[in-house]
């Protein structure tokens, strides 16, 4: 079976694989690679477990298709951590218990991040709105938010 | 058009654990040499938070830090036989058997402990943070490390414990349905505000006021993290979901979370919370069982508050917009009852 | 047999292919060829791509404006040259989906989806599609009635009106789940003002029909008029007259008629 | 926000604890907001096997033919699995504690029951071969008459869903095709009721939808067992099941799980682990079987929906005389554990309240659709709607404010409850008044001054005279017992009804070198214990 060669940057490292036409990024990163951080939940872009960021932007790793991330870097919460410390956003979600299951937590917490990169300071109004692609099945989502408006403002005053 | 508020309430009671088959689980609890505990159990952790429950419980039980107890689940070549976690079980029932097994492990190192500071362990007590001393002389004291490497190298003694919960099966007679179904209830009662549109039939809630009563909040932090979930989770199948859209016709179910509606971040609440303790004799620090109650009074609080609205009744869930505006149109427009 | 994966420096090339395979498909953003793919689609066994520049190409500064198909929602939430555009495209899935979602994909996207289309169907969009033979401009009522028979062929790019002012566009996405829900019915309305009175009413409807559609009575009942409220109520009474809605899972086809009339009210109106 | 009222029954707590009571950080925590929490598919196993199944298209047909010469051929393709392949294709959950009958293959031989029900599994190197080779399987099915309404289904001449059940209905008891409570004489005190209020209520089906769907990796491990990582949210219920289906000693298995992306009711049925390990016994390979979203969906079972028929009694004063209901539990096409519902549902009658006639029938019912199962607050959140709704309708039929109707009626330490035994360690009243003075709900003084503790027992304490249904009592009354519990030796009552067709015979097991089957574990004794 041929397989195509592929390169790209992985929280900052270099890989390279070799991937099956077809195959998702998803599976790529979970499966060739290792990073088991992102989450198959739906393979149909509904949940949101399985958000990457991809040069900075927020996508879903399960309908991306491997070779089009060629050249490019992405980010899961497998770099998250800056050295040996959590990132804000990881020390909020676990300081408001934002977080039962699990599952979900990885593809939130990009959500999150792809949001503070951007509007450091946001209202309610935009968490809401940038989590509004990922599913969680346990909270009911007030803790999240809740979490992420921490992050911005420790961030904010830090 | 016009939106028009209601208040709803509800209250209920739940049992906790189940009846079928006897209700049995097991937990083993031993420390390594320097001290450190570990509960062996097959129980799973679903989120409702398992292992952190039952290690507060051993850590209370045993008189040690909760940092010095690790909980491992579920490997079924280590950990004992556990039903499993439903039927609001796991604090109950697995939170006693943690308990049972961390008591017999603090007998023997409290006799462990009696032995090296050469005095008789019921004049001996924990401190919480690791030490153990005689009562009244604080100075009489040695850690718990230090005990674990005398009974391991010293004394050979082993400091684990066996714990065991059953709540027998309890037959139900067939003519009157007699039987022991539960051995202790936990409570809510919830009040939920609604704002429907009349010519639209959309409900959106407005706030939720509620009073659990769980027996002991183990870890309130853990509680508020089932109560808030699970008030979602009951505006969630009061209002939106069904895998058959057409019950019973089975057509247009849904494939995917478009089309499976649960409520998004834009449509949550604010929800104030008080919780109670009334503790259950036989319940772990007489804790209960918040983690399937906390959904039910939402259900007919919110479809009572619509009533209380538009002064329509939807007794099929889940109350659509369709339904609600079919009422309505039913009797001739809303008819908003008194203001409560 | 794994999915072959075919990438093309320009679009002809891969049109070509299209055309010529039947177990062909063009990923564009990956919403609907990748998510058929993960489901076990297995008429697709080829994925054709390409690089082609013009497909990400925005013209937004006539008085009609182009969207390369490739053209993804957020890119046209970040021009500020395109707001018209802004609602209809911040209504579309969460922000990973519109970093993904492309104009073209969003005419191929079935109920209930394709909110975007139904904008682009009330500006009185044309499609430009490269098929086997050639390019050409299709209005884009006539690529949705022919939408099932178009994909064999590859969409360059849409181009539509570009409203004179703020309010003579309106959209409303009607959604059960906040802030991201698929539609129960979406609306928009393209009313210009022409001495005080509409001229050109375009109404396009989501959820009501197969495909989306025009509300060709609720335009009868604009146009040449003031926008008052016996000219809405007017239009919105109209507004069912040649809809076909079905029921699904958000919703039932009686219920959407109910409401399509009330929704289009309130968005003439200026009512949430 | 969350207040902790430690000022109500502060006398009957210690609260000099350490760590209890504390908001202590989970332990799950750090792992969670890493990512580093190890989920069953979280696994990477070097040459796994993907297994998909292929399920029916017909919501109720015979199989007439299934070919699966041209997926066999399929490129990719280890093994196809049929029904004949399964060691033991007849289960049912339920049967490791001795309640109810085998009625469920893992994989669907002459007859289908439900749209969605698996009929072939395939193992194949890729996933897109195993759905390629599924694409190609051809079963050829003679559709039967299908029947999706609870009561429908006990209408004269309704389909038979299932053949274990031929009415249609879980049996109890071994006689009665529901489930009883009753208590005092409901039908009289209606008669004497100053109101009666009949309603119906209808709960929907709900899907779990745990944001991971369900799924197992199972693998060979050396010295001839398997190690499976598991969604399972009942790991010896599993463990078992799986003994059982495969008729292999409980320890070939190492299940390992405990840490589940969210399951609430939706992973104990066990519908991955089976397949998944055999898979791996007949490959050799580790298998994968995890659902897609709409498997998850569609196919995995629902919380099943309820219809409840109440009709109460009620004095002008707000006092409830007598309840009286009717539910029926839709099972989906097997009984999985909806058999359990119906009996905690009449043990939950009449709700928290102390009412003297209380009358339940609770049925548990087959229909044409996927099979239903347990979910967060399993057998009650139905009732509670229901009974709920009622209440508030009966407050405003006497006029009564519905904190104060439920205050009246809530049943107190010392009251006697329908199911016969004293209610002790009640909090209903205290939960209402704190309730409405959070909303600022008002309520009179009387019963801001109500007490769980005050006024109840006494007259409130007796079991009323009952009549109960003209019918023998069965001699044998303990829990159901299954054909595979009963040895060859075992006597047993003669049955009280025209006996049932035979339940399907299962293919039988394939040839092994050692006959005794070890499968067999269970959870309990036949009897349970009688405790008050």
């Amino acid at each position: 079976m041929s397989k195509t060669p592929l390169q790209f940057r992985h929280n900052g490292r270099d890989v390279a694989i070799f991937v099956d036409g077809g195959t998702n990024l998803l599976v790529a990163l979970r499966e060739l690679i290792g990073d088991m951080t992102p989450k198959f939940g739906c393979g149909q872009g509904g949940c949101g477990t399985c958000s990457v960021l991809i040069d900075g932007e927020l996508h879903l790793s399960c309908l991306t298709l491997a070779e089009t991330v060629a050249g490019r870097s992405i980010e899961t919460l497998d770099g998250m951590k800056q050295g040996p410390n959590l990132h804000p956003l990881q020390r909020a979600f676990a300081d408001n218990f934002a977080a039962q299951c699990g599952y979900c937590t990885p593809g939130m917490l990009m959500a999150a991040k792809a949001l503070l990169d951007r509007n450091p300071s946001p209202s309610r109004a935009e968490v809401v709105e940038a989590i509004s692609g990922n599913i969680c099945r346990c909270t009911g989502y007030e803790p999240i938010i809740n979490a992420i408006l921490a992050a911005a403002g420790g961030r904010a005053s830090a | 058009m016009t939106r028009h508020r209601g208040r709803g309430m509800a209250s209920i009671n739940y049992p906790i654990g189940m009846n079928l088959g006897g209700d049995p689980s097991q937990a083993l609890v031993h420390s390594n040499p320097s001290g450190k505990f570990t509960v062996a159990l097959s129980s799973i952790d679903l989120g409702q938070g398992m292992k952190s429950v039952t290690r507060q419980i051993c850590a209370e039980t045993l008189g040690v830090p909760v940092e010095d107890v690790y909980v491992d689940t579920a490997d079924s070549d280590t950990g004992p036989h556990c039903m499993g976690s439903f039927a609001s079980r796991g604090t109950h029932r697995v939170g006693n058997a943690v308990m049972a097994a961390a008591r017999e492990a603090r007998g023997v190192m409290m006799e462990a402990a009696a032995e090296e500071l050469e005095v008789n362990a019921a004049d001996l007590e924990t401190d919480g943070r690791g030490n153990i001393h005689v009562k009244g002389a604080p100075h009489r004291s040695i850690s718990t490390k230090d005990v674990a490497i005398a009974a391991q190298f010293k004394q050979g003694k082993t400091i684990s414990g066996r714990g065991i919960f059953l709540v027998p099966l309890s037959d139900v007679d067939p003519e009157t349905g007699e039987m022991s179904p539960a051995t202790c209830y936990a409570h809510a009662c919830l009040v939920a505000e609604v704002e429907v549109d009349d010519e639209t039939g959309e409900v959106a809630m407005v706030r939720m006021d509620s009073a659990y009563e769980l027996g002991r909040a183990l870890n309130p932090r853990l509680v508020e993290q089932q109560l808030v979930g699970g008030a979602w989770m009951g505006v969630s199948h009061a209002l939106y979901e069904t895998p058959e859209p057409y019950y019973p016709d089975p057509v247009h179910g849904p494939r995917d979370f478009v089309e499976y509606l649960m409520p998004g971040p834009g449509d949550i609440c604010p929800h104030d919370i008080a919780v109670l303790e009334r503790p259950a004799p036989d319940g772990p620090f007489g804790a209960k069982g918040p983690g399937e109650m906390c959904a039910n009074p939402v259900l007919p609080a919110v479809a009572n508050a619509i009533f209380n609205a538009v002064g329509v009744r939807i007794d099929d869930l889940p109350i659509t917009p369709e339904k609600v505006l079919r009422a309505i149109k039913a009797q001739g427009g809303a008819r908003p009852q008194a203001r409560r | 047999m794994a999915v072959t994966v075919k990438t093309f420096a320009n679009s002809a090339e891969a049109a070509a292919v299209l055309s010529s395979d039947r177990g062909a498909r063009y990923l564009g953003g990956g919403t609907l060829v990748m998510r058929a793919l993960n489901e076990g689609d297995v008429s697709i066994s080829t994925v054709v791509r390409a690089n082609d520049q013009a497909l990400a190409r925005i013209e937004a500064s006539g008085p009609r404006i182009t969207l390369g198909a490739g053209v993804t929602f957020a890119r046209i939430l970040g021009e500020r040259d395109l707001v018209f555009l802004h609602a209809p495209a911040r209504s579309i899935g969460g922000p990973a989906v519109r970093n993904m979602g492309t104009v073209g994909g969003n005419l191929f996207a079935p109920n209930p989806y394709g909110d975007f289309t139904v904008a682009l169907l009330a500006l009185d969009a044309t499609v430009a599609v490269q098929g086997g033979f050639g390019a050409r401009d299709i209005a884009i009522e006539e690529f949705l009635q022919s939408r099932e028979r178009q994909s064999g062929a590859l969409v360059l790019s849409v181009s539509c009106t570009r409203p004179t002012s703020a309010e003579a566009f309106r959209y409303r996405k009607v959604a059960r789940i906040k802030p991201k829900g698929g539609s129960v019915i979406t609306l928009a309305a393209h009313l210009p003002i022409s001495g005080g009175r509409i001229a050109g009413a375009r109404i396009a409807l989501g959820s009501m029909a197969p495909t989306q559609i025009r509300a060709k009575a609720a335009e009868r009942a604009l146009e040449g008029r003031i926008l008052d409220a016996a000219t809405i109520s007017a239009a919105a009474s109209a507004v069912t007259e040649g809809t076909s809605p079905s029921d699904n899972a958000l919703g039932s086809a009686w219920y959407r008629r109910e409401i399509v009339g009330v929704h289009l009210r309130r968005l003439l109106s200026g009512q949430e | 926000m969350l207040e902790l009222r430690k000022d109500i029954f502060a006398d009957e707590r210690d609260d000099n604890l350490k760590e209890i009571g504390k908001g202590t950080q989970r332990q799950d925590m750090l792992g969670h907001v890493t990512g580093t929490s190890s989920y069953f598919n979280d696994h990477k196993l070097q040459g796994m096997l993907h297994l998909k199944v292929v399920r029916s298209a017909q919501a109720h047909a015979r199989l007439r033919r299934i070919d699966t010469t041209e997926a066999e051929r399929s490129a990719g393709v280890r093994r196809i699995i049929r029904g004949a392949d399964v060691p033991r294709n007849l289960n049912t959950l339920l049967s490791l504690i001795n309640f109810g009958k085998d009625d469920e293959p893992s994989l669907a031989v002459d007859k289908v029951r439900y749209k969605g029900e698996p009929i072939v599994a395939i193992v194949a190197d890729s996933e897109r071969e195993a759905f390629e080779a599924v694409a190609k399987v051809r079963i050829d099915y003679e559709p039967l008459p299908a029947v999706f309404d609870v009561e429908d289904a006990l209408k004269p001449g309704a389909p038979v869903v299932n053949e274990t059940y031929p009415k249609n209905t879980f049996t109890y008891h071994d006689v009665y095709d529901h489930q009883k409570l009753r208590f005092g004489d409901a039908d009289a005190a209606l008669a004497t009721a100053d109101h009666v209020l009949e309603q119906r209520y209808q709960m929907s089906p709900i899907e779990h939808a745990p944001t991971e769907t369900n799924g197992a990796i199972a693998a060979p491990d050396t010295n001839g067992r398997y190690v499976v990582y598991t969604s399972t949210q009942a790991l010896f219920f599993s463990v078992d099941t799986c003994a059982k289906i495969l008729d292999v000693p409980s320890n070939t298995f190492h299940f390992i799980g405990g840490t589940v992306g969210g399951g609430f009711g939706g992973k104990v049925d066990t519908l991955t682990e089976p397949l998944a390990i055999l898979g791996a016994m007949l490959t050799g390979r580790p298998v994968r079987y995890v659902f897609g979203r709409e498997e998850e969906m569609q196919y995995g079972p629902p919380r099943g929906a309820e219809r409840i028929y109440i009709k109460d009694g009620v004095m002008r004063d707000g006092r409830i005389v007598a309840r009286k209901i009717r539910a029926y539990f839709d099972s989906g096409a097997y009984t999985r554990l909806s058999s359990y519902a119906a009996v905690k549902c009449a043990a939950h009658l009449p709700g928290p309240y102390t009412i003297p006639n209380v009358y339940g029938d609770v049925y548990c019912v087959f229909t044409n659709r996927t099979p239903a199962t347990a979910m967060r607050g399993f057998g009650v959140t139905a009732i509670d709607f229901a009974i709920e709704c009622q209440m508030d309708k009966l407050a405003n039929l006497v006029g009564m404010d519905p904190m104060e109707f439920r205050i009246l009626n809530a049943y107190r330490d010392g009251d006697m409850k329908a199911h016969r035994r004293e209610a002790k360690n009640t909090a209903l009243i205290e939960c209402v008044q704190v309730a409405a003075e959070k909303a600022k709900w008002p309520i009179r003084d009387e019963f801001k001054r109500a007490s769980s503790r005050k006024d109840g027992g006494g007259s409130r304490a007796v079991i009323p005279p009952t009549p109960t249904d003209a019918r023998t009592r069965p001699a044998a009354p303990a829990q159901q017992r299954t054909t595979y519990d009963r040895g060859p030796a075992m006597t047993r009552e003669p049955p009280r009804e025209p006996p049932p067709p035979p339940p399907p015979v299962p293919p039988p097991p394939p040839p092994r070198p050692t006959a005794p089957s070890h499968g067999a574990t269970r959870f309990s004794s036949v009897f349970g214990t009688r405790r008050r």
